[in-house]
């Protein structure tokens, strides 16, 4: 069975550096995928190049069988692939309420959403993802004065509204205490039932936890894959990544 | 069409760029480095005009020392306004392209009340007003002036900005105010001199352009347009100016003189917005921060 | 003698919003505090009403017995604090020796070199100062963001969230450096971070914040897994 | 409870109120000027509104609206000079002294009246269809599109004052008698005119409210955000800004047809960047984020204009400049935020009286 | 209106006295107020006096429409003077003539234009170049440089000038136009030095001719071999400019400051002495505006004297002005009258060369008057009579415009 994603000797170069090097991956429907790696590895860079923000210098990129290579943002977004960014992105003068709502986006054509005045089923939605993300009491204030961590909550939730196929996380976790990132955990967990996930996270813990599959990116390119005990065994990842000390 | 008109073309090409340049200059690093749209800049032209005819009439003062007269009094009404007005807007830069219209109006009417709204002659030196003539080459002395002055001018900012200590102050401030606050950057001061120098140097345009064409309360509407132009196709650089000023001001002298100066002010507003379709962040932008 | 920096009652504000309340706690010289909550509490807040980046504060704040509370930001910084804001703050448009030397200017001797330091514990800045920093990913501004902080000469360094995002052997590179800083150049930390491993192991005390209020403080010794659990878990 | 300010219903109470008031004029005022004047006003009201929709919801700050309004203009100018065209003598007089001796084809489809009409708001909108699809599909934004709109605008303005023969150059179109709808001419004094602008204004504003309240609306405040983040959600951003920018140009080229059925007049003036560049301050004055708000900020500083100007002949710029200073100042959205933080104020009386624990005050909304 | 005896006759100033226009205007508001003084002290028109309601049109013509609505239904008076550019006059004449109104249009202008609500007392196009083309001609050679602001007038007065250039057997190397207010003639010196000829004929206006000026000479341009005849710079031009870039060129038009008669030199002393005379000069377009308030002054006082007083009508003044004189006692210029089928104004132009000190010498006069011809350049039109535009084929149009 193919992929739900599938990258295919993806290259890319900014002026003379390549930053990623003929990577290929493949992401089974169903599974929760840890992508991880040395800072500056490329790790933020392949999930650019999957949703559309920069375009590969060579390389095919799959999703569900079809070519998404040089698709624009929108249609990416569209065709199932939702996406958390790195440095948390939320509306930040938009409230809490409306970061949701504007994620609902089952009708995205600005014709329709013209009429468009209440939309089917969001409320319910809309209540369950805000008590997941722990925001319920927060939804009327202003997106921007939240903190950092209240944000990551906030950018994770719209993700979830979204209902995409395929979840790109890029370091979920960063700056929540350690109940939350147990709650994260779960939350990831229950989602592979429905969705699929690609999350980037250097806090080991976190990727023993959640992880089916590990893959290792180095320079750019795929250094290892596998589980995460093949990979914490493995020595090359020890050496420019984990650390003897983490690996003990 | 000879090769002799189009050489002549070709250096008043030269010319205009650098007229063009010297009054968008002070709005660069006022648009640049602070953020602020100012609407004001024309005035701040007119002000330069005016405070060289002041010092020139009631004082005598000889007109090569007006320039620099104009430069120190035109920067210090900016910096008065920045400390009055533009420092509470510094995180709203679309209000201060309402506010200083605001200025610019009673800046323009202001001017009018006291010296009356007719207009002023400025004298320059006898020499200026003859032209240097090289073969079939010809152009008049003033505007060589014209391009001198703008000349140091970028040169002085240029190494003012990238070659100093206070260069570094500005540009980190323009980032990231906070940051640069954090680590000892007095922001508002900063803000302060930016905003004063290019005053300034749009009060060094004014007295050059009062010589050039005429000293008027509304001289300063037919600049601020075009050195906008100029300042965003540049993209905000220092450099992008400089680039936008000089191929613009080739391009209109050269289709000027295939055509006519209307048609070719046409093409060029046709053509700046066709590069900006193709380079929407103008000339020289730093691409955006990464996510 | 009186405690390298002090918080006698400080109240913090956004806008008419009260985030941190009645706070008072002492740094002593050579000391590395940690600061721990919850999200949202006001960690972030603590150190920015250090750096005097709210919008008002009322109380105390003393550096060495002189106060610094109702001082703007720019004069701050010289009385030897650091700072490594949360989501790093790297000017983009600066390459990375520009935001290196971004840190000197607050530097109380003025000089205007980048201090070997910087450079000698991060090796990627070292061989990229020409990089336009924006480029660089995010663990690399982090590094960045410390060498930065450093480059102040620093008699004090507030860390908010300094592992975050970096790769595991560099955390505990950090670590090491960090420890270094503080046990072998005397540099007094105050350190916010989520990991109760490295707070553990790192810190000399501990303030725990709830909700804007100090509701625990003492010896890292003393910080108890009650504490935590009725603190930091929701 | 909320802000009233924020509340829809009493929002749309307001609206209508406010244009019932509009409505009554009419049989309440006799004199001709008045009414003839107030009805321009009202076409400074759409204008407020238009621009107020893109740049306020849309955040697209446009500083060449004058090119929508412009080409509405000139559209009306032309197919009310064609009116007084006959069989017998079917070219305008200013081409006939500009030597031409046939009319020009663009001219051809104004002979008819409905025709014309169509056109005039056709072609401005399917320009800022246009050029705002290909402007907003290469991701020009913020300021850069601000000078692109201005540069767009002086190059109209440019070619008209250039194209003498066939746009009567500086000059304008002057079109000798008024415009006659199906046979009746609507006298530019009477109630009827006073009407038909009214009419027009009053159904902008209500598309212009549901717009900014449907779906649409919430998109495109997200856009004016962040326009990059929204991308990732699945909106086609140039698709949304688009639309919104062709939305406000159409309002404008209606405003522009009802000007010159009310001067019977149109030049190059129309395309002048100041002129554009009122529209901007009037939105801003009154308040961006409010429709309402920046309508009235129109009338309010063009009504300060007609009946101040004159009064305080010298020192009337050095007054309207200070109150622009001022108003930017104090009040960043505008005179509507006075109403905002006065209604605010009353919601958050009885609030104070409890403890007024973080997070008491949230900021204001983004929107109204 | 009915007019009342006894209640001042109300007239309209309708200038910009603030923006980019303000600088003719605003001297156009100064002498027209000095006139209806002068006409009040000598008792009044018809018995009564004149109050001017002076408004402010800003430079702006949406507001001179609607200043021109308000002159008119609301302050009810009985004739407007205004405007000074065309394209002020064209965007207020569809209000004047809808309400059958009366405008004095006091400067030079470029014809073609036949209404029956307009009074113009300042030189036609072809007014301007009869005489000018065939002195510079003579005395400068035959070939000429056309340069002119980019609009309407401009273009016309060239037309007509290329006719008298023909009759003069002169030779056009070249014509430009340069876009309203810039600046920068530096394309257009390039184009002129290329061309060689013998002289310049100018029809550059406002600030764009100082700047024209200006440049000229320090492009390197001898004023001796290749001057500049101009139909617009005048006193106020030359003063702004520096007397030493306009010493030596000329201007044809039918008033100068030193017009040596007595008229003309009681009206500079007693004007310049008067509170309006702050700007300190008289110049062409001042005093055809001034001669506009005596024209009202005896149209009125014809039309009271064959309707009635009460009965008075802006389109009665209108009608019973053709063939008005302004005698050599009144108007500085020397006698004027206005003409029966076009009522624009029969004047001599006199020819002017620019001295050291910026006054003007009179270098040549007319020697009769030269007749308004508003269609002399489109004789296929028509005629402009007193009903309207009659075409060749005796088709009377109304309201041509
Ligand atoms: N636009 C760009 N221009 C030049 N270089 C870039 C650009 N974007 C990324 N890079 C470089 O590509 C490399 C990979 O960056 P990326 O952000 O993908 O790393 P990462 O694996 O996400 O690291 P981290 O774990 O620190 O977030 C870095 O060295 C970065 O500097
Ligand atoms: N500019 C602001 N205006 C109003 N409230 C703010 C502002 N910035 C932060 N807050 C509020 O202050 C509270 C404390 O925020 P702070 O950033 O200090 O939290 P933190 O403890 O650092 O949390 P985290 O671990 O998530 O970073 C939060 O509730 C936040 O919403
Ligand atoms: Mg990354
Ligand atoms: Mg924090």
């Amino acid at each position: 069975m193919p992929g739900l994603l599938e990258i295919k000797n993806l290259s890319k170069s900014f002026d003379a550096t390549k930053v990623i090097n003929d990577f290929s991956m493949e992401v089974v429907e169903g599974t929760l995928c840890c992508l991880v790696g040395p800072n500056g590895a490329g790790k933020t860079t392949t999930m650019d190049l999957v949703t559309g923000r920069i375009k590969p210098t060579s390389g095919t990129i799959l999703f569900a069988g079809e070519d998404i290579t040089a698709k624009h943002e929108h249609v990416i977004a569209r065709a199932g692939i939702g996406r958390k960014f790195q440095v948390p992105a939320v509306l930040k003068n938009l409230t809490v309420r409306q970061n949701l709502e504007v994620a609902y986006s089952r009708q995205t054509n600005p014709f329709w959403n013209l009429f468009k005045f209440r939309k089917a089923g969001l409320k319910e939605k809309l209540d369950e993802i805000a008590t997941l993300a722990g925001l319920s009491a927060r939804l009327g204030e202003q997106a921007g004065i939240l903190s950092h961590g209240e944000t990551q909550w906030l950018e994770i939730g719209m993700v979830l509204m979204q209902e995409p196929r395929l979840l790109l996380m890029d370091e979920p976790i960063a700056g929540m205490t350690e109940g939350e990132i147990e709650k994260t955990a779960r939350i990831f967990k229950d989602l592979r039932k429905t969705a699929t996930l690609i999350v980037v996270e250097h806090d080991m813990g976190f990727v023993r936890e959640i992880a089916d599959v590990v893959t290792v990116m180095h320079m750019g390119s795929l250094l290892a894959q596998g589980t995460l005990g093949e990979i914490e065994a493995n020595p090359r990842v020890r050496d420019v990544y984990l650390g003897e000390k983490e690996a003990a | 069409m000879d090769l002799g008109s189009l050489l002549n073309a070709l250096i008043l090409g030269l010319s205009i760029a650098s007229i063009w340049l010297i009054a968008a200059l002070g709005l660069t690093i006022i648009y640049g480095a602070a953020g602020v749209i100012n609407m004001a800049h024309g005035e701040f032209i007119m002000l330069g005009a005016y405070s060289s005819y002041m010092l020139q009439y009631y004082f005598g003062l000889p007109y090569l020392l007006c320039v620099p007269a104009s430069f120190v009094i035109v920067g210090a009404v900016g910096l008065a306004l920045e400390r009055g007005l533009i420092r509470y807007l510094y995180n709203r830069p679309l209000d201060t392209l309402l506010a200083t219209y605001g200025v610019s109006l009673v800046l323009m009417q202001g001017v009018r009340l006291i010296f009356g709204s007719d207009p002023k002659y400025l004298a320059a030196p006898e020499i200026f007003s003859s032209n240097i003539s090289l073969g079939f080459a010809s152009i008049s002395s003033f505007r060589v002036v014209i391009l001198l002055v703008t000349a140091l001018c970028v040169l002085g900012v240029w190494l003012l900005f990238y070659k100093t200590r206070f260069g570094v102050q500005v540009r980190a401030v323009m980032q990231n105010k906070e940051m640069a606050a954090s680590f000892g950057i007095n922001s508002s001061r900063v803000y302060m001199m930016t905003f004063a120098l290019g005053a300034g140097l749009a009060g060094v345009a004014g007295s050059l352009f009062g010589v050039l064409a005429i000293v008027l309360p509304t001289m300063g509407a037919s600049y601020v347009v075009q050195a906008f132009l100029m300042v965003v196709t540049g993209g905000g650089s220092l450099a992008g100016t400089v680039v936008a000023s000089g191929v613009t001001g080739q391009l209109q002298s050269v289709f000027a003189f295939f055509t006519n100066d209307t048609f070719a002010r046409f093409v060029i507003f046709v053509l700046i917005v066709v590069f900006l379709r193709f380079r929407p962040q103008g000339l020289f932008a730093q691409v955006g921060a990464r996510r | 003698m009186s405690a390298l920096l002090n918080f006698d009652n400080v109240t913090s504000y956004y806008g008419a919003t009260r985030i941190l309340k009645d706070v008072s706690f002492d740094l002593e010289d050579g000391q590395c505090l940690c600061v721990l909550g919850r999200n949202g509490v006001g960690k972030t807040t603590l150190m920015r009403t250090i750096m005097g980046l709210t919008d008002r504060s009322t109380g105390a704040i003393r550096v060495n017995g002189a106060e610094i509370g109702g001082k703007p930001p720019h004069q701050r910084a010289p009385y030897g604090i650091g700072y490594v804001p949360q989501g790093r703050g790297i000017l983009s448009d600066f390459t990375v020796r520009e935001n290196i030397l971004l840190g000197t200017f607050a530097r109380a001797d003025k000089a205007p070199e980048i201090p070997e330091i910087c450079l000698r514990i991060f090796p990627y800045l070292k061989d990229n100062l020409e990089r336009r920093a924006g480029l660089l990913s995010g663990g690399q501004k982090q590094q960045l963001a410390i060498a930065r902080a450093l480059a102040v000469g620093p008699k004090i360094l507030l860390l908010d969230e300094p592992t975050e995002g970096i790769q595991p052997n560099i955390v505990h590179e950090i670590g090491e450096i960090l420890k270094m800083l503080n046990k072998e150049l005397g540099i007094s930390l105050i350190l916010t971070e989520q990991h109760i491993k490295v707070a553990r192991k790192l810190g000399d005390a501990f303030l725990m914040v709830d909700n804007g209020r100090v509701v625990a403080r003492g010896p890292i010794a003393e910080m108890t897994d009650e504490l935590v659990e009725r603190h930091m878990t929701i | 409870m909320g802000n009233l300010y924020h509340n829809k219903t009493a929002q749309w109470l307001v609206y209508a109120a406010f244009f019932l008031g509009l409505a009554v004029i009419p049989g309440a005022v006799s004199d001709a000027f008045l009414l003839n004047q107030l009805a321009t006003y009202g076409v400074y009201g759409m204008l407020a509104l238009s621009i107020s929709l893109c740049w306020g919801f849309g955040g697209i700050l446009n500083l060449g609206q004058g090119i929508a309004f412009g080409l509405g203009a000139y559209g009306m100018a032309m197919t009310m000079q064609m009116q007084s065209q006959s069989e017998s003598n079917p070219i305008p007089p200013f081409m006939l002294n500009n030597s031409l001796d046939a009319l020009p084809w663009f001219w051809e489809p104004f002979s008819n009246t409905a025709a014309g009409l169509i056109l005039s708001i056709l072609v401005p909108t399917l320009f800022c269809a246009i050029f705002g699809g290909v402007m907003f599909r290469a991701r020009v934004s913020g300021p850069f599109f601000a000078i692109m709109t201005l540069a767009m605008l002086s190059a109209f303005y440019t070619i008209i004052l250039d194209r003498q023969p066939y746009t009567g150059g500086v000059n304008g179109i002057t079109p000798p008698s008024p415009l006659q709808l199906a046979g009746v001419e609507i006298d530019p004094y009477s109630a009827t005119a006073y009407w038909i602008v009214l009419g027009i204004l009053v159904t902008a504003t209500v598309l212009a409210k549901l717009i900014t309240q449907s779906s649409f609306g919430l998109v495109t405040q997200a856009i004016r955000d962040d326009a990059e983040r929204v991308r990732f959600l699945g909106y086609s951003v140039a698709g949304y800004e688009t639309a919104i920018y062709t939305i406000s140009g159409a309002i404008a080229a209606f405003a522009g047809c009802c000007l010159v059925m009310l001067v019977q007049y149109v030049s190059p003036a129309q395309l002048d960047v100041g002129f554009s560049l009122s529209m901007v301050i009037w939105a801003a004055i009154g308040g961006r984020l409010s429709l309402l708000g920046a309508m009235c900020g129109a009338f309010l500083i063009q009504g300060a204009q007609s009946y101040l100007g004159d009064a305080f002949l010298a020192t009337w710029l050095l007054i309207l400049g200070g109150f622009f200073i001022v108003v930017v100042r104090f009040l960043p959205n505008g005179l509507a935020s006075l109403l905002e933080s006065a209604l605010g104020l009353l919601a958050s009386k009885p609030k104070n009286a409890t403890t007024a624990e973080p997070n008491g005050d949230a900021k204001p909304m983004p929107a109204e | 209106a009915p007019l009342k005896k006894g209640e001042p006759i109300k007239v309209g100033l309708l200038f910009s006295l603030t923006g980019a226009l303000a600088v003719p205007e605003e001297d156009s508001t100064l002498v027209l107020q000095y006139a209806f003084d002068e006409i009040n002290k000598n008792g009044g028109v018809g018995g009564v006096p004149v109050q001017p309601v002076i408004v402010d049109a800003k430079s702006d013509f949406g507001v001179y429409s609607e200043k021109t609505k308000e002159l008119i239904l609301r302050e009810k008076v009985t004739a407007l003077f205004g405007c000074y550019t065309s394209a002020s006059r064209k965007a207020i004449l569809p209000t004047v003539m809808q309400r059958n109104h009366l405008l004095y249009y006091p400067t030079c202008y470029e014809g073609a234009e036949c209404t029956q609500n307009t009074i113009c007392t300042g030189p036609l196009a072809n007014q301007h170049s009869q005489d000018l083309i065939p002195f510079m001609v003579e005395k400068f050679g035959k070939k000429v440089f056309f340069v002119g602001s980019n609009y309407v007038w401009p273009k016309e007065s060239n037309k007509n000038a290329k006719v008298w250039l023909e009759k003069a057997g002169g030779e056009l190397v070249g014509e430009e136009y340069i876009p309203l207010g810039s600046s920068e003639f530096g394309p257009v010196l390039g184009k002129i030095r290329d061309a060689k000829p013998d002289f310049i004929f100018s029809t550059v206006v406002g600030a764009s001719d100082i700047a024209f000026h200006k440049q000229f000479k320090q492009e390197g341009f001898k004023v001796d071999s290749m001057p500049i005849a101009s139909l617009t710079t005048g006193e106020i031009e030359t003063r702004a400019m520096g007397a030493e870039f306009g010493a030596g060129h000329f201007l044809s038009a039918p008033y100068f400051q030193s017009l040596d008669n007595p008229t003309n030199q009681k009206f500079v002393e007693n004007f310049l002495k008067s509170k309006y005379g702050k700007n300190g000069t008289t110049h062409y377009n001042m005093e055809e505006t001034y001669l506009s308030a005596y024209v009202f002054k005896a149209g009125f006082e014809k039309a009271a004297a064959a309707v009635g007083f009460e009965n008075v009508t802006p389109r009665a003044i209108r009608d019973n002005s053709g063939g008005i004189r302004i005698e050599d006692g009144v108007s500085p210029e020397g006698l004027i009258w206005i003409d029966e089928n076009n009522f624009n104004t029969w004047l001599k132009p006199k020819i002017g060369q620019c001295q050291a000190d910026g006054t003007f010498k009179i270098v040549k006069a007319a020697e009769s008057h030269v007749a308004p011809d508003p269609y002399s350049i489109y004789p296929d039109s028509g005629v402009c009579t007193k009903d309207g535009l009659k075409a060749p084929d005796g088709k009377v149009r109304a309201n041509v415009i």
